[in-house]
């Protein structure tokens, strides 16, 4: 079992834990077993020390020294593009989708429900129509 | 409760009398939780270093230290004197933090953890930034590496939101990620 | 425009028991779990919501509807979250039967400030 | 509290005329038989109430005129229907409107209602002269003679309250029309399904 993503300075994290929930940032410096040194400026993530429990590591990097102070790292994210990387994952579409679904109201989910039931009920016809082909 | 310890900086001293008109102050460092029980911490001191006593004494200053740079992590050093059950140890240990008021937290915590030790029972007697190469702790240096690198094998992350903290989960969590 | 009876309009909660220390209890008070509600801040929202205890008792009685039926209410409201996990304390015009712990019970959604 | 003896004071003077109107007409009366028994207590006196004026209830700032509300008590319990106006009772004038999903005009109380974010745009509407008094006189005629009951034995509605829920039919229905999925959401009734909980939800 071969592990890909690594703790290391400049690899991109997601914070999905506290006021700062689904924020990405950057891992400055290694703290100790427990803590990393985070910085986000571009996401709006003020440099501070995060446990390890509240991050899960994405499979982005950034090249940055340890304790490259915060411009410095706003260039290496804007180098590496990982903003717009980042938006193309189904990760971030994933968690997009669940944000916009708290978001609707009654009559939005009436007609999400009016879609699904439409959906289905193309599938089944043409799902029929297949099984009478077969016989 | 992250932050709960504050750095005071005390400044007293005997109440000048016509014998000693000019009497020395001194300065003290505390960690404490709040004002109140700095200048207590700080007459605990000087009672039993000094023959100052609150009563006979007066503080002239106390203002609390703020960390010059709270996004810079550094090696703390912290000697202590402690009293175990048997003895009294004097004891140095090492811990990784970005403020020095982390570091002495950490210390309390620690010492409670692995020494049953009560915060009366330690006695802060200097803590200080160290140098990475004056580092003695293997548990620090490891960190001491600025190519760090690995993996995090068994990550249990946080429930994002309070509401989905049960004890009990439907599936096994994935402690692997890939 | 048939009459089919209209959806669930209450939330689903349980009757957890009375407000009690450990060897005292006071019926005037009962504690209740409504589903879906984990923490303190997300109760705000039932707080004033009436309570309908819905059970079925041995002799038919008139009901409000007229016709005679073994189903009865006791009605209550929610005064207080209670504690950090979303349970909450509400008041019933009668005390709950003790009978009615672990049971269901239907918290309405008026009076409503939607 | 000057002016309460006041009054008490004029109303004391008052009865004391009625009194004597009263004695002077027992008077030329012929005397009555003697009375066989006399009332032990004195009736109730009706308290004298300082009528305050009614104080107009405020109403949400989700609900304006147009918003498509929820209705979660009563008869049409689930229903979605379009708020027209608030009436002088504080009340809230809803319809179906009755074409579509067979709620009439009709008085809800906005604490049984929950405003969704859906509005319709109803500034075109001519809302018929309709009022708190418009409803009540529909109880009085509760009982009305035998003749005007239908065979279903149900009262067979005024002809003027058809004819304005007809008039405000015809014109939110177009408008209904216009808006894509309105219409089938209007008819369908709101309810709780599974893992839906409502302080999570957005209306």
């Amino acid at each position: 079992m071969v592990f890909r993503r690594f703790v290391e300075i400049g690899r991109v994290v997601l914070v999905n834990y506290g006021k700062d929930r689904g924020k990405l940032g950057v891992i400055v410096d290694v703290v100790d077993h427990n803590r990393a040194l985070v910085d986000g400026p571009l996401t709006g993530l003020a440099r501070q020390t995060i446990n390890w429990k509240s991050l899960t590591l994405t499979p982005f990097k950034v090249k940055i020294q340890h304790s490259s102070r915060t411009g410095v790292v706003r260039k290496a994210w804007e180098e590496a593009k990982i903003t717009e990387q980042w938006q193309n994952t189904a990760w971030y579409k994933k968690l997009c989708a669940r944000r916009n679904k708290q978001k609707l109201g009654d009559f939005d989910r009436f007609k999400v429900m009016i879609a699904k039931k439409r959906k289905s009920a193309m599938i089944h016809s043409q799902w029929k129509r297949l099984k009478s082909q077969q016989q | 409760m992250k932050g709960w310890l504050h750095q005071y900086s005390i400044v007293g001293r005997k109440i000048p009398t016509e014998e000693e008109p000019e009497p020395p102050t001194y300065r003290l460092k505390i960690f404490a939780p709040n004002q109140v029980n700095a200048k207590s911490r700080f007459w605990y001191f000087l009672r039993k270093l000094k023959r100052v006593k609150k009563s006979s004494g007066e503080i002239l200053n106390i203002s609390e230290v703020f960390e010059r740079k709270p996004t810079q992590v550094k090696n703390y050093g912290i000697w202590i004197r402690y009293k175990s059950r048997s003895d009294t140890i004097n004891m140095y240990r090492e811990y990784r933090d970005v403020t020095i008021t982390g570091a002495v937290e950490q210390m309390y915590k620690d010492m409670s953890g692995r020494h049953r030790a009560r915060w009366s029972s330690i006695w802060v007697l200097k803590a200080m930034p160290v140098a990475a190469k004056d580092c003695r702790r293997p548990k620090i240096t490891q960190f001491h590496d600025s190519k760090i690198k690995f993996a995090l094998p068994h990550q249990c992350p946080r429930a994002s939101k309070r509401k989905y903290q049960t004890p009990f989960k439907a599936k096994r969590p994935t402690t692997i990620v890939q | 425009m048939s009459k089919k009876p209209s959806g669930r309009l209450y939330c689903k909660g349980v009757v957890l028991g009375y407000k009690r220390s450990q060897r005292n209890q006071y019926p005037s008070q009962t504690r209740i779990k409504i589903q879906g509600v984990e923490d303190r801040a997300s109760t705000a929202f039932y707080l004033g919501k009436r309570v309908a205890y819905v059970y079925r008792a041995k002799r038919p009685r008139k009901s409000v509807g007229g016709k005679k039926t073994k189903i009865r209410v006791i009605w209550g409201r929610i005064i207080a979250p209670h504690g950090n996990r979303g349970v909450v304390r509400a008041k019933f015009r009668n005390n709950l039967p003790p009978s009615s712990f672990g049971k269901r019970v239907r918290v309405m959604l008026y009076p409503s400030n939607v | 509290m000057v002016s309460k003896s006041r009054d008490v004071r004029r109303r004391l003077k008052e009865k004391a005329a009625r009194k004597e109107a009263q004695l002077k007409t027992m008077s030329d009366k012929p005397s009555k038989p003697k009375m066989k028994w006399y009332p032990t207590e004195d009736k109730p006196r009706k308290l004298f109430l300082r009528k305050k004026p009614q104080k107009r209830t405020k109403l949400r700032a989700s609900i304006t005129p147009g918003t498509v509300l929820i209705l979660l008590s009563g008869r049409f319990r689930g229903r979605r229907v379009i708020f027209l106006k608030q009436l002088a009772s504080g009340l809230l004038l809803v319809t179906g409107p009755f074409e579509l999903n067979g709620v009439p005009l009709r008085r809800v109380n906005q604490r049984y209602v929950i405003a969704t974010s859906t509005k319709v745009d109803i500034q075109s509407v001519e809302i018929p002269p309709v009022d708190d008094s418009w409803f009540k006189k529909n109880k009085k005629n509760k009982k009305r003679s035998k003749e005007e009951l239908t065979d279903t034995g149900k009262s067979k509605l005024p002809e003027t309250f058809v004819n304005t829920q007809r008039s405000i039919d015809s014109q939110l229905v177009p408008l209904v029309k216009q808006v894509p999925f309105l219409k089938s959401y209007l008819c369908s009734r709101f309810c709780l399904s599974y893992g839906q909980f409502p302080h999570e939800m957005r209306f």
